[in-house]
């Protein structure tokens, strides 16, 4: 469905991503975990078409993304909720939720949705006229994934969902995309959680300072006594 | 610890190298050839242009002192400039053309202030010193509080003060006479003390850039929140740079007045203000030898357009002169070089210096990836004593 | 002050506030998204008031060429975008000055080379001369009516159009952050464009305005407007719509207040006393009346 | 050594620092004594960064107070804290890009000592003498951290590793007598993450510090840190030697993972 083939990155002339190659297939939960600065956040970046990739291509099920502005990629199904959250913080609930249909083609459905993303997360249906920059770390979180959600995205990429969260909400998070997944979206997600991540991924890639240093299914790599000692602190 | 034997370190330049003091000799040299050039050969009209690139040099080089070295972009030079050149103006005028008739706001003793006996170039130093030290005691008061700002506010608020100052001189007639303006300056600007007076601001910026003090403005520019970490007085930095830049605007000024012989407030304004930070842009901000240069062509090229601005404006300085193509031909220019090269001519380099060998800082490491120097690690695991056991 | 000459004073501050606010609503739109502070956005307003003088001159009627010029400022919003600031996206905010600079002063000249440097009548509408009294002796002169209902009228479609529309949201998502609305796929672009349009079209009318009430067009006539509306922004805080507005009718009424209430003497140093207190609002709440607080991160 | 009062050489009593009614850092207490090496660890957002913004003047504390042997320094500015011997690195790197490394370590060290105006715009003898010792001190000082071979090269060119290091190089050319570090190893990898850590480790002897480290990899804390802070919403949850912060219910819960054994984590 996506594949990347020898992505670099610059950033000026740091080079944030050297040469990585991947792929997420339709329906899988593919997840990137890494340490702080290893390039993954770039990654999901320059997928989304903030960032141009100096070399190497990528394509979503057959089309070359690398030339196309960031709002056609959106268009094609691609939504992101970006590490941060970068919620809209003077904007309502609902219009940081209507914001991410913008791309949407059948507005007629978009009522539908929102009532699926306040099963999701009933807190945003009870705040749904509050400014987004009201919200606690946790709510704001589940709004960038529902907004993100409200792209009716065949593919969504999550950066860093877990990131400043108690662990808790942390294992919310990770239940509804455990949720997400059954409902047949195809997702990427970023993490430094590597221990969740691997928890709920089918497979995995890790990254080291731009780099793809290992791949493999999940629950092999979680075992991975190298992977323990690096990422999951054993 | 680990520490090798301190290995004998590679020659480095000092502060001054005998290769640079070479090349700042030569640069003097041709400078002062150009000038006797000027003084002794060159028609009134190309003299008075070779002055005018001298005092805009000076004005240049001082905004480039505090925009380009601490990043604090000042809108305000000009109005240090204005300061200069009229207090200097009301210091030389002559009293027949200072009485009370004339300008009743003037103190009985600036009024009969009378250095009409004195050499003219005494006067005349006298009045660029006491310029220079009264827009730097202005610059000082302004700054204090304004060097706490950064980026477009601090732009704007010199703006700002720029436009106290023009609404001062436009409406303090009884001091300066309004929009009419001061005459009867005695023009005794020269070539040599114009040349002379560019050498020294080209000299202190230098020094203070290659010094404890260039270190720390530059490094607040870079960092402001790094630079206060590591102890940097940024506000102290800022100043000096700002008050330094000030005073020698306001000799530039003194020397304006003096070579005109009338100074008005249109000379003073925006107008003004965008052509010399045009030419600081232009030469490269931070870069010294960039803002002699940008002064040089900003002043020379609308002398060049002229022909095709039929009729003329009043001096290369006009803003809004009587046709404007010129201003058009410069704006268009400014903003394609914005676009194209932002950093200028030179950039933060100076002209020449890579010629003699000078080593200029490199961009880039140019081997790879080093892998941590593992030798200077000691062993992990050895215990670290606890103070508090 | 009698109440009468309060009453006279105080409309005439209204009607003075809102053309400021009219130019600080297009520099506020531009600076909120770019952190552009543009300073030929004045020149927007000269164009579209020399625009209704060339016109004019053609005999058109009012109603034809007020549109007309407006558009042509429009138009020549939509230039600027794209000639001069397109290219310097992303660069820094002084960068970004500098060049507004630069383009305000290219269009000036340009209006020099092709009006000249004499004054030229403006074509005020003949409905807008005269005076309507009102109760207690006040008067308000139609001109400054129109003002106030034109102002007020904008206002209110403007934010209705910021807060309703889908556009208007997407404006207000991309000025708060740039990355994140490109990621919920807004063109960026459209928007930065729509911006200028918008604001180019305030300026438009403002143009009109100011031409009717000075009663003349110069090259050089943007300046003051754009200057006083950049003052209104900064009170209001950087980049804030509704602050703009605000800090337009301060500066409004503060300037007539202070004209009418300053020894004669010192009246003409208005602007002086403008600015410093333009300076004193940077210093001590830069972030201005209704600007965030967001501390630097560290 | 004992830790009598007069070997506290850091104190903060009851600080507290709000913004806009959230409480980034609340009621906050500690006796550092010298040569400690202090880690404090929590959850994004639980105010270890406003910490060291107080503790350097950064950000005035909304209450309480902070005292550097004995001597009161709340409030300060950053620029003063530095002088009187607490020196701090950045969570995000903050090099001066466009300088070279050699200057940025001069600029700090110039805090111990710099020529007057005056001589330096005459260039004086004393201004040539001062200048030559401030570079050749720099360089021996890069020289004893392994960087001498970076001198001429613009801060910005280092490899990533080499620009943390640079930053704790500057940050120890101030001579402080407390050094603040924020996630040192950040974006590193395992390796890397070592590496530092003996870094620091040599550093802490070296030039006698005492440290206050803030890290999220445990790999570095652990082995490194002789007590160990966990802050949460501000607030120090607990608190003890690295052992017994680890096998800490709360701080399992609230940090390091409540679904998994305690020694999942750390070493």
């Amino acid at each position: 469905m996506l594949a990347l083939h020898d992505v670099r990155v610059f950033y000026g002339a740091i080079e944030a991503v050297k040469g990585i190659s991947f792929e997420v297939r339709q329906g899988e939960l593919v997840t990137i975990v890494g340490a702080n600065g290893a390039g993954k956040t770039t990654t999901l970046r320059t997928i989304s078409g903030i960032y141009r990739p100096a070399t190497g291509s990528i394509t979503f099920e057959g089309q070359d993304l690398t030339a196309l502005p960031s709002h056609e990629i959106v268009a094609l199904g691609i939504s992101q909720s970006p590490e941060g959250r970068l919620i809209f913080g003077s904007l309502s609930v609902r219009d940081n939720l209507m914001l991410g249909a913008t791309r949407r083609a059948d507005r007629a459905t978009i009522p539908e949705d929102l009532d699926y993303i306040f099963s999701l997360f009933p807190v945003l249906g009870e705040r749904i006229n509050q400014s987004g920059g009201t919200l606690s770390g946790g709510e704001q979180q589940m709004l960038a994934i529902g907004r993100a959600l409200m792209a009716r995205p065949r593919l969504l990429l999550l950066d860093e969902p877990s990131l400043g969260l108690a662990p808790m909400l942390v294992n919310r998070i990770f239940a509804v995309i455990s949720r997400l997944k059954e409902t047949g979206v195809t997702i990427l997600l970023v993490e430094q959680n590597a221990r969740k991540a691997l928890e709920v991924a089918d497979r995995a890639y890790v990254m080291e300072t731009g780099h793809i240093i290992l791949e493999g299914d999940a629950r092999s790599l979680a075992t991975n006594p190298e992977i323990k000692k690096a990422y999951l602190g054993g | 610890m680990a520490a090798a034997a301190p290995v004998q370190r590679p020659v480095r330049r000092q502060p001054f190298a005998r290769q640079q003091a070479m090349l700042a000799l030569a640069v003097l040299l041709i400078g002062a050839l150009l000038t006797w050039f000027a003084h002794a050969n060159l028609n009134g009209y190309r003299q008075q242009l070779f002055i005018l690139c001298a005092i805009y040099a000076i004005v240049a080089v001082s905004l480039a002192l505090t925009s380009g070295f601490t990043g604090v972009f000042s809108l305000g030079q000009i109005g240090f400039l204005a300061i200069g050149a009229y207090v200097s103006a009301l210091l030389t005028m002559p009293p027949l053309v200072k009485q009370p008739i004339m300008l009743p706001g003037l103190p009985e003793w600036l009024a009969t202030f009378d250095t009409t006996g004195w050499p003219p170039q005494a006067a005349l130093l006298f009045a660029c010193l006491v310029g220079g030290a009264v827009a730097a005691i202005i610059g000082l008061l302004v700054g204090a509080p304004l060097m706490r700002l950064s980026g477009n506010y601090v732009a704007v608020a010199t703006m700002g003060f720029l436009i106290i100052v023009h609404s001062v001189l436009n409406n303090w007639g009884a001091v300066t006479r309004g929009a009419r303006g001061l005459s009867q300056i005695p023009t005794s600007t020269n070539p040599w003390v114009a040349y002379i007076w560019l050498v020294i601001a080209v000299y202190v910026a230098l020094r203070l850039r290659n010094s404890p003090y260039g270190r720390s403005m530059i490094a607040s520019r870079e960092n402001l929140i790094a630079s206060r970490g590591i102890g940097v007085n940024v506000l102290r930095t800022r100043l000096l740079a700002f008050v330094v830049s000030a005073f020698l605007t306001g000799v530039a000024g003194a020397l304006l007045a003096h070579q005109i012989g009338a100074i008005a407030p249109t000379t003073f304004y925006f107008g003004t203000t965008f052509t010399v930070v045009i030419m600081v842009v232009l030469g490269g901000m931070g870069s010294i030898s960039g803002a002699v240069v940008g002064a040089v062509i900003m002043t020379l090229t609308p002398e060049l357009l002229r022909p095709i601005e039929a009729g003329g404006a009043i001096g290369p300085i006009q803003y809004s002169g009587l046709y404007g193509l010129s201003n058009i031909i410069l704006a268009v220019g400014f903003i394609l070089i914005m676009i194209f090269r932002p950093q200028g001519l030179f950039g933060e380099r100076e002209l020449g210096l890579a010629l003699f060998g000078r080593r200029t800082p490199q961009q880039e490491w140019a081997g790879e990836s080093i892998a941590i120097t593992p030798e200077l690690a000691p062993e992990i695991d050895e215990p670290i004593p606890d103070p508090r056991a | 002050m009698s109440a009468a000459e309060f009453g006279q004073q105080f409309i005439n501050a209204l009607s003075l506030g809102s053309i400021y606010a009219l130019v600080a609503i297009g520099l506020a739109m531009v600076f909120s998204i770019l952190r552009l502070i543009n300073f030929a956005h004045g020149e927007t307003l000269m164009i579209g008031a020399v625009a209704g003088v060339v016109l004019a001159d053609r005999g058109l009627p009012w109603l034809i060429w007020l549109p007309l010029a407006v558009l042509i400022t429009v138009g020549a919003g939509w230039l600027m975008e794209r000639v001069a600031y397109r290219p310097m996206r992303g660069a820094p905010d002084v960068t970004l000055l500098l060049t507004s600079l630069g383009v305000s002063i290219a269009l000036q000249n340009g209006a020099l080379l092709t009006l000249g440097s004499q004054p030229r009548p403006f074509p005020t509408p003949a409905v807008l001369g005269g005076q309507i009294p009102l109760a207690g002796g006040v008067q308000i002169s139609r001109v400054n009516l129109v003002t106030i209902a034109i102002a007020i009228v904008l206002m209110i479609a403007l934010t209705w159009f910021v807060t309703r529309t889908q556009t208007g949201i997407a404006m207000r998502a991309t000025a708060e952050n740039a990355m994140a609305a490109r990621l919920m796929g807004i063109n960026t672009n459209t928007v930065i464009i729509a911006a200028f349009l918008i604001g180019a079209a305030l300026a438009g009318v403002a143009g009109f305005l100011w031409g009717s009430r000075v009663g003349r067009v110069e090259y050089d006539m943007g300046f003051i407007p754009v200057l006083k509306a950049f003052v209104a922004t900064v009170i209001g805080g950087f980049g804030s719509i509704p602050g703009a507005v605000l800090g337009a009718y301060i500066l409004g009424f503060g300037e007539i207040f202070l004209v009418a209430l300053l020894p004669d003497y010192l009246t003409s140093y208005r602007d002086a006393f403008i600015f410093v207190a333009l300076i004193l609002i940077l210093l001590i709440r830069p972030q201005g009346i209704l600007g965030s607080t967001e501390p630097e991160k560290i | 050594m004992t830790s009598a009062p007069d070997d506290i050489i850091l104190e903060a009593s009851g600080l507290s620092r709000s913004f806009r009614g959230l409480q980034a850092l609340a009621d906050y207490n500690l006796r550092l004594a010298t040569g400690e090496i202090l880690g404090v660890i929590g959850p994004n957002g639980a105010g270890k960064t406003t910490l060291f913004n107080v503790i350097t003047g950064f950000l005035p504390p909304t209450s309480g107070t902070i005292r550097l042997r004995g001597q009161e320094i709340t409030g300060k500015e950053p620029n003063s804290v530095a002088a009187l011997g607490i020196a701090r690195t950045f969570q995000n790197i903050r090099l001066f890009s466009r300088m070279t490394v050699l200057d940025n370590v001069k600029t700090a060290q110039q805090l111990r000592g710099k020529a007057g105006f005056w001589e330096t715009l005459f260039s004086t003898p004393s201004f040539l003498a001062k200048e030559r010792a401030l570079d050749e001190a720099a360089y021996a000082h890069l020289q004893s951290l392994g960087l001498e071979q970076f001198s001429d090269v613009y801060a910005s060119a280092l490899p990533y590793g080499f620009q943390r290091k640079l930053e704790i190089a500057r940050a120890l050319a101030t001579e402080p007598s407390v050094l603040l570090l924020d996630e040192p190893a950040a974006g590193m990898n395992a390796q890397e993450t070592a590496e530092i850590t003996g870094f620091i480790r040599a550093i802490h002897q070296r030039f006698g510090l005492t440290i206050i480290v803030v890290e999220h990899d445990m790999t570095l804390i652990m082995p490194l840190s002789h007590r160990i802070q966990v802050l949460n919403y501000g607030r120090v949850i607990a608190e003890g030697t690295p052992d017994e912060v680890r096998g800490n219910p709360e701080v399992i819960e609230a940090y390091l993972g409540a679904d998994e054994p305690a020694d999942a984590v750390g070493a």
